[in-house]
């Protein structure tokens, strides 16, 4: 960002009278604003569509496909409709909270994108407290969900909130907990350095770095689909148990905003996942710029590209888990949470730093990367022999044109 | 250390709650998310049927049963069926009793197919409830071209059945269940012995057998406390002895006997067992008459009769007496549904919300069955 | 006070502690190959009403029990499917005309609205006068146009002739 | 432009803490915390110190509002959204409230105040770490120490019988 910066004032004469501060300030704005409507909004409509596909299609079923080729546009029609729509606000609830709560979760989650990286240099704010930054920013969601909980003046609600923010505040510790082993092993928290400390290829990455990072990567993956209220934590808003949780009596534009923070936030987790353990925008044979002739050096359009479709892969697979699997009970959360990942992301921690300590003494356990990359392709590859069993055994036949 | 006495708070689940099954409430106090008392509260749904059986015909009120349990159906029909004839000692020809029985077993899969499907919604997985609806509609599809309806059959005739099989039914039939079967099992590996749904089921509960039985829970719900009490087998009627089937009982595979689990097991077994049910059926199936000559208006002879049949939700008993006229004198209806909402008082203290929604799917309970 | 249950007896728990975690892996692992599985199948579900290969109705087999349509060049004005009807959704008059002495059906009305597609009315029907159509769209903007009135107001039909056989068996049922 | 900056920030924290005090209802106090921690953590990053604002943020919003937040909806009659906050023996809160602001007053003015150009922002985290880990390590330690006997206290206060079938 600040080399973009550099680059438009020394492109820009006229701007060399203003003062340095208030130009970033107008161009970080610029960008803010840039990503509000051409990214955030646009991945958070065509996320929903997506979604609505994929399930539909896991469902044996086709999804939306009327408004728009193959029903495209169905995200529009859909916000529209909210738009259109009363913002209906309930007799007994506390009208001031009940107005202000969906800002502060969309306000959460919409600032995380201040430090996602896009690419190499492509990042609106490259703070050196990064991750840190994403961690202490998406609490502010927290209290969001509590006060739309608490103002709706529902029990329901309240109940979906006490349990979001239950949630939410456990699964910080094994996600901000899984995030060291990572920090250990780049020294920074910044998100870009992060993304440097790992190479283009898959052995390089974090993931595959050593047994204690492999394991961090499922624990930090799970716990953030756990922060982020997706299945199967999707115990605040579970609608066979409490309606709709906490945005029970939200609608319209109001609603809007809370799907809007959510199907943000699986960008968000994706793209942070992929930052951290999937070597970022690292790209291999540095396919660098210059692609279009007309972007500077500092925008990588190749490494874009590579990050942006790792996210992607990433954003399915969470769907993917969305429409297989059940709801845990709320005491079974916390249980896997303090028993399960807060023991194993201690032990991870530990485990990098006797590593690191190790592999300076011994240059041959860089190999275990390797075995650990086959380890991870193994997974893969099982999924694709129980699924060609299942189709033996269904007498099932396949069909991969997505569009019909 | 002093014991905090928290403040009960009262939830209103239903009557328009995603989990209730149709319009149920239950009035539950809670200490957050542990509940301690749940009061059941029926009758939103209460149609008069039983009333509604004293100004009809006996034929006439066939359709009626139809909308007692409208997603067994054809069991009810069967039961009204057996009922009448019993008091009137009307003749069945044995074909058409092979024809009940396929009709009523296909629909008592389709039944435990949408138990299955609603109760994994319930859990959280919303998926396999599409896949269990699908295998479903083709069962629609067959008893469409049976009787020509999909959900209120009123196939089944006192003396007998509406229709014969239609050509390439039995190549259907048999194709679907050669196609079923292995379906199961990948429901089974899909949601069944899914590590969250195991434990959201296990030992959850737990109806222990002596309760079972005095609180009259009936048919797969009192089997998954290992009662082996299936009135198919133990109080035989139509051409059940004839044919070879197990009842599934609750075994505990991965809790205790009586659990959530245990009555979710015992109905995909049950599947198995219909299906081969039909598989015998349609190869003895003799051939004749489906319907035996009865007067177009019945008049069965005074008196009262009690018939029980298991249906799919358990025991349905029509107890009917009769004056001797066109219309019954008094029907009564026994549903399993009904004994199961006796039992949710007793056994859902201290269980959490969503235990409670397990609960309520696991006995299967059909809103409309409850009320009558 | 204070007594904690033993893990065993919390409800939902089961196996070891790495046990869980691997029976966790794998199932997790069966069940979403199930789903990715039909990720790659064709969709079952057909695009009701404008995109089915062709019209739904045509599918229907042909015992479908669809809206109940009524051939008055056959009916006998037995009155049987009236009183067949559990919620007396047919109403039928016949008028005797004191001249000819001739039956007249003057109305025939089968209200859509009440019917609820049992079929006990196409049983009796001798000539099999009324039967079942495979027509199941029957939305109206006002429920009186489900009505529907076989003998138009005013007029009156005569029936047809019953034939020998049926006619001893009408006489049979009133019995 | 800093210095409007700076006097939003102190504007937001001092109403926060003012809407804390003298709101009628106890979840609006604790919501105007948000706010009040929030500026704080502005000033924070006024001072050159990302670290200390990112903590803030993380620590006050995310954990102690939550559990302030959690401690006031687990309060009696909470699921009636207008619960007064009220005041008590407000005199003798006026007498308290003057002498200390007084003495806050006094010793605000009193004190010869170092102002120093503004510093540049540089990362302070591994300063921050180091100093931790070396010169303040018993402090630190102590700290630690007694946060865990307290956490362990907080859980066996918080235990309840387990009666479950």
């Amino acid at each position: 960002m600040e080399r973009l910066a550099d680059y438009i004032v020394y492109n820009l004469p006229f701007l060399q009278q203003i003062p340095r501060v208030i130009v970033d300030l107008i161009i970080m704005l610029f960008f803010a604003t840039c990503m509000l409507l051409f990214w955030v909004a646009l991945f958070a409509g065509i996320t929903s569509w997506v979604e609505r596909r994929v399930a539909g299609r896991i469902q044996s079923r086709i999804g939306p496909n009327r408004v728009g080729p193959q029903g495209f546009l169905q995200w529009i029609a859909d916000g529209l409709k909210c738009f259109l729509k009363e913002d209906f606000v309930p007799a007994a609830a506390d009208k001031k909270l009940f107005l202000l709560a969906p800002y502060i979760v969309f306000a959460g989650m919409f600032a995380v994108f201040v430090v996602v990286p896009f690419g190499d240099g492509l990042i609106i704010s490259n703070l050196n407290i990064g991750i840190f930054y994403v961690l202490a920013i998406s609490s502010l969601v927290v209290v969001g969900i509590l006060m739309s909980g608490w103002s709706s003046n529902n029990k329901w609600s309240l109940l979906g909130g006490m349990r979001s923010a239950a949630q939410i505040v456990s699964y910080e510790i094994p996600v901000s907990l899984a995030i060291l082993p990572v920090i250990l092993l780049t020294g920074s928290l910044g998100m870009q350095d992060i993304i440097r400390a790992q190479g283009p290829y898959p052995w390089q990455w974090f993931a595959f770095h050593n047994p204690f990072t492999f394991i961090a990567f499922f624990i930090f993956f799970i716990g953030a689909l756990a922060e982020g209220n997706r299945t199967p934590f999707d115990i605040p808003e579970a609608e066979s148990e409490l309606v709709a949780g906490y945005n029970t009596e939200y609608s319209g534009m109001r609603f809007v905003f809370f799907f809007f923070a959510e199907w943000a936030n699986l960008y968000i987790i994706a793209a942070l996942t992929v930052t951290l353990f999937l070597g970022g925008w690292n790209t291999p044979a540095h396919l660098y710029t210059n692609l279009f002739g007309l972007l500077h050096r500092s925008v990588d359009v190749a490494g874009t590209f590579v990050f942006i479709l790792k996210s992607l892969f990433l954003v399915f697979v969470i769907i993917w888990i969305r429409w297989t699997l059940p709801r845990l009970r709320v005491d079974q959360m916390m249980d896997v949470c303090w028993k399960y990942f807060v023991p194993f992301s201690f032990a991870n921690i530990v485990g990098t730093i006797i590593w690191m300590v190790l592999a300076d003494a011994a240059p041959v356990l860089g190999y275990v990367r390797y075995i650990l990359f086959v380890v991870g392709l193994m997974v893969p590859l099982a999924i694709a022999m129980k699924i060609t069993r299942n189709f033996r055994l269904a007498k099932s036949e396949i069909h991969l044109n997505p569009f019909i | 250390m002093t014991e905090f006495i928290t403040e009960e708070m009262t939830l209103n689940m239903g009557p328009q709650h995603p989990s209730t099954h149709g319009v149920l409430r239950f009035q539950l106090t809670s200490d957050g998310e542990v509940i301690h008392s749940v009061k059941p509260d029926v009758g939103y749904l209460h149609r008069s049927i039983e009333k509604i059986a004293e100004k009809v015909t006996y034929h006439g009120f066939m359709p009626y049963t139809d909308r007692v349990d409208y997603v067994a159906a054809m069991n009810s029909n069967f039961a009204w069926a057996l009922t009448v004839e019993k008091l009137g000692g009307y003749q069945v020809p044995e074909r058409a009793e092979y024809l009940r029985v396929i009709a009523a077993e296909l629909n008592r899969i389709s039944s435990h197919l949408i138990m299955l499907g609603v109760m994994a919604m319930d859990i959280g997985a919303v998926t396999p409830f599409p896949y269990f609806l699908r295998e479903r509609e083709t069962i629609n599809d067959l008893l469409e071209e049976l009787c020509g309806a999909r959900l209120t059959y009123n196939y089944i005739r006192i003396g007998g059945v509406s229709s014969d099989l239609p050509d390439g039914f039995r190549d259907r039939a048999l194709r679907f269940l050669d196609h079923f079967e292995p379906i199961i099992d990948e429901f089974n590996r899909l949601i069944t012995y899914n590590e969250i749904f195991v434990n959201r089921l296990a030992n959850i509960v737990i109806i222990p057998r002596e309760q079972a039985i005095a609180w009259a829970l009936v048919g797969p719900n009192l089997r998954a406390s290992g009662v082996k009490w299936d009135l198919r087998k133990d109080e035989p009627y139509s051409i059940y002895p004839q044919v070879e089937f197990d009842i599934p009982v609750g075994k505990g595979e991965v809790g205790t006997v009586g659990d959530c689990f245990d009555r979710f097991i015992v109905r995909v077994d049950e599947m198995r067992e219909s299906s081969k049910i039909i598989r015998q059926c349609l190869d003895k199936m003799p051939e004749g008459e489906i319907q035996s000559k009865l007067p177009r208006q019945l008049k069965p002879p005074k008196g009262e009769v009690y018939v029980r049949s298991e249906s799919a939700r358990g025991e349905m008993g029509y107890y009917l007496v009769s004056n001797g006229g066109l219309n019954p004198e008094r029907v009564k209806i026994r549903t399993g549904s009904f004994s199961a909402m006796a039992i949710m008082e007793e056994v859902s203290k201290g269980i959490m919300i969503a235990d409670m929604v397990a609960l309520i799917s696991s006995l299967d309970v059909i809103a409309p069955e409850i009320d009558r | 006070m204070a007594t904690t249950a033993s893990t065993d007896a919390v409800p939902g728990f089961r196996g070891t502690y790495f046990g869980r975690i691997k029976n966790a892996i794998i199932s997790i692992m069966e069940g979403m190959s199930v789903t990715l599985g039909y990720l790659l199948q064709r969709p079952i579900t057909i695009q009701y009403p404008d995109r089915t290969p062709k019209p739904v109705k045509d599918t229907l087999p042909e015992r479908y029990r669809g809206i109940l349509e009524l051939d008055m060049k056959t009916c006998t004005a037995c009155l049987a499917c009236e009183r067949a009807c559990p919620i007396g959704c047919i109403k039928i008059e016949v008028v005797k005309d004191k001249e000819t002495k001739k039956r007249y059906i003057t109305r025939f009305d089968i209200d859509i609205a009440k019917c609820m597609y049992c079929g006990l009315c196409v049983d009796p029907c001798p000539g099999g006068a009324i039967r079942h159509t495979n027509e199941f769209e029957g939305s109206t903007s006002d429920v009186q146009y489900l009505v529907r009135r076989f003998v138009p107001p005013g007029e009156r039909i005569e029936p047809a002739k019953p034939k020998k056989k049926e006619k001893e068996e009408a006489g049979a049922e009133g019995s | 432009m800093g210095e409007i900056v700076f006097i939003a920030l102190a504007v937001g924290t001092t109403v926060g803490a003012g809407v804390v005090a003298f709101s009628k209802n106890i979840v609006y106090s604790a919501f105007a915390l948000l706010l009040s921690f929030f500026c704080v953590a502005g000033l924070y990053v006024f001072l050159a110190a990302d670290f200390v604002a990112a903590t803030q943020v993380i620590v006050y919003i995310g954990g102690i509002l939550v559990l302030i937040l959690f401690g006031v909806m687990l309060t009696e009659k909470i699921e009636k959204v207008n619960i007064s906050n009220q005041a008590l023996k407000p005199f003798r809160a006026w007498i308290l409230l003057i002498v200390s602001g007084g003495i806050l007053i006094a010793a605000i003015v009193k004190t010869n105040w170092i102002t120093k150009a503004p510093l540049p922002p540089t990362p302070t985290t591994g300063e921050l770490g180091n100093a931790f880990l070396t010169r303040y390590l018993l402090p630190f330690e102590i700290a630690s120490v007694l946060l865990l006997v307290a956490l362990i206290g907080a859980i066996i206060a918080g235990r309840k019988e387990v009666r479950r079938k």
